[in-house]
């Protein structure tokens, strides 16, 4: 089967579009393969887009940059309105975590490593950004990626157990429904 | 006669999965099934009446045929759910083979406004459903867009105001605890009848529990002691209810005399009381 | 201390840098309030963004958009990309929701608040549980309890109309012509 090369105009479209909700750094390879495009023509489309967003393709300097950080490329907020945002953000940014987010977090430290996809199984919502949250507070952490599904699994950082007054996770309190299946998640070493 | 619209229709006809049963009579299958009106509905699309025609003998044998057939032990409770929509349309036959043109009497109208009210509830249950439809096509649709949601860059994740922690271990574990629990427990469902009224559940339970000693005993043994009169009815009523779930029967040798209640459930299981007084819940 | 307006097209490059950082809809209130700017004029320059974003504004039509939902906006991949996007980031769906609950959810959505024994009487079935299950998704929310019956009473919430797209329960399909005898009403979809 052969594909139909994409025109430069909507690579460039397909490009930004998986820029704006990519959380890291996207490789010209990632991309590349991700869109189905030449190397080549993804780093002219990348390079086009930089351009436009700093207004020198006809178009505004926009309040957001695309910069190349570790090899990849990502959206950041551009430097000269750092202030107005950390204004935002610190406004945005509740000091305590809410229901959902302590429930997730529990069933991570009782459950870990735990993927994205189990968590949501145990607590039957959708848990992306709760977890997104608890990572960026730096409760929880990647721990590995499974090789076969790709999926994330997630484990609690030692700020948990600073949090918790406590030095090591297994002094956390037992719980009943863990018991009850014949593991009760902390005997995995025993 | 008017038919509802074919796509619906359609879709009504699918999830009916009518197959005749081994002596020929009507059933439809219990699964993807939820409760009267949908029963009514599915009647209805079966034999493409306008819900507003009152032809509707045919598709009432079908459904008192259905309800009879709930009678085994584990539907009582179920069946309780049929009966006020079955006597309705019962009613509406009844009118339905009267002469047509003048009402004669009171009894008459009553079915037709009951007739109205059921009408009236179905077209809403109706709507509801159909409305149901758009939400489920709007939430496929968004399910598959992405909006930016990104991890917060590190020179303003750094500025953000520190946690204020006030778990313990012990509220941690509660929590997690609460989220393993097993999500759809089994209870019974006492909880939409409110802290002031009394339950006629609770009521029932307190009657099987004296009863099931074996010994017969009258009305004013079981409410012996009792003062608050709701109390005293919410426990007639569930006598009531027990009798229609033939968990006890009646004796009463005079009008007004003393009512001997007697326990006559052979396999009862106190889950039937979880649908129990349903009727009452409003 | 006075404040000097910021011109408008300065305000368009805030609005976008904050929306670059923003993980929720953010209401016209909350950003005039970051961005210390009046409400009109904020909404005027969110209203050019869409337009820019759409290639109204002379400038090509993104990969993104700008979007109104659940009463805020929030940056979106343009629909034609989400199939490029979604091999992309690995984000979890839910469960889709059983038929029963997807009824119950509209009869609470066009009536409320309502109670449980209310919505009970409209669908002629025990609701208990389908009710924790909305609930438990967040679709739904205790509103208030009445104080003679004690009956709790329900409505939809903000993650509701996030899910459904829309930015207020208004932007509903009218439910009344599907209530009308069955003339018109059940033919609607057909």
């Amino acid at each position: 089967m052969t594909t139909e090369p994409i025109a430069p105009i909507d690579l460039e479209r397909r490009v930004e579009a998986v820029l704006m909700v990519a959380d890291e750094p996207q490789s010209l390879v990632t991309l590349a393969t991700a869109l189905g495009a030449p190397v080549p023509a993804v780093r002219q489309s990348v390079e086009r887009l930089v351009a436009d967003y700093d207004g020198e393709a006809g178009g505004p300097r926009r309040g957001f940059e695309l910069r190349e950080v570790g090899g990849g490329w990502r959206i950041y907020v551009r430097p000269e309105h750092d202030e107005v945002v950390r204004e935002f953000v610190l406004t945005q940014t509740p000091t305590r975590l809410s229901q959902a987010a302590l429930e997730t977090l529990a069933v991570v430290a009782y459950k870990q490593p735990i993927s994205r996809p189990q968590i949501a199984a145990v607590r039957s919502v959708n848990v992306d950004s709760v977890v997104k949250t608890l990572v960026g507070r730096g409760l929880i952490q990647e721990a590995f990626t499974d090789p076969e599904t790709g999926a994330i699994h997630y484990e609690t950082t030692d700020l948990l157990l600073v949090q918790l007054g406590i030095n090591s996770i297994e002094e956390l309190p037992r719980v009943a429904p863990l018991l009850e299946d014949g593991r009760d998640g902390f005997d995995v070493d025993a | 006669m008017r038919t509802a619209g074919t796509a619906e229709q359609d879709a009504l006809h699918e999830a009916a999965a009518e197959r005749p049963s081994g002596d020929g009579a009507f059933s439809i299958t219990l699964e993807n099934f939820d409760g009267p009106f949908d029963l009514l509905l599915r009647l209805i699309a079966k034999h493409e009446l306008d819900i507003t025609e009152v032809a509707l003998s045919a598709v009432t044998d079908e459904f008192i045929r259905y309800v009879r057939a709930l009678d085994g032990a584990e539907q009582l409770d179920r069946a309780s759910e049929f009966l006020v929509v079955a006597a309705t349309l019962l009613d509406m036959k009844i009118v339905g083979l009267l002469p047509q043109g003048e009402l004669v009497d009171a009894e008459d109208v009553a079915a037709l406004e009951a007739r109205d009210l059921l009408f009236a509830r179905l077209l809403q249950y109706r709507a509801f459903k159909l409305a149901s439809q758009w939400f489920g096509t709007r939430f496929d649709q968004e399910t598959g867009r992405h909006w930016r949601s990104v991890r917060l860059e590190d020179r303003f994740r750094r500025q953000t105001p520190d946690l204020v922690w006030t778990t313990s271990p012990e509220d941690f574990a509660a929590l997690a605890a609460l989220a393993f629990a097993p999500k759809a427990i089994p209870v019974v469902g006492l909880e939409h009848l409110h802290a002031p009224l009394v339950s006629i559940r609770e009521q029932a339970a307190e009657v099987a529990a004296l009863l099931r000693r074996g010994e017969p005993l009258t009305f004013r043994q079981l409410i012996a002691g009792v003062e608050q009169k709701g109390v005293i009815v919410a426990r007639f009523l569930a006598v009531l209810e027990l009798y229609r779930g033939a968990a006890v029967s009646f004796e009463q040798l005079e009008p007004l005399g003393e009512l001997t209640v007697r326990w006559t459930a052979e396999h009862w299981s106190d889950d039937a009381l979880a649908n129990l007084g349903a009727d009452y819940d409003n």
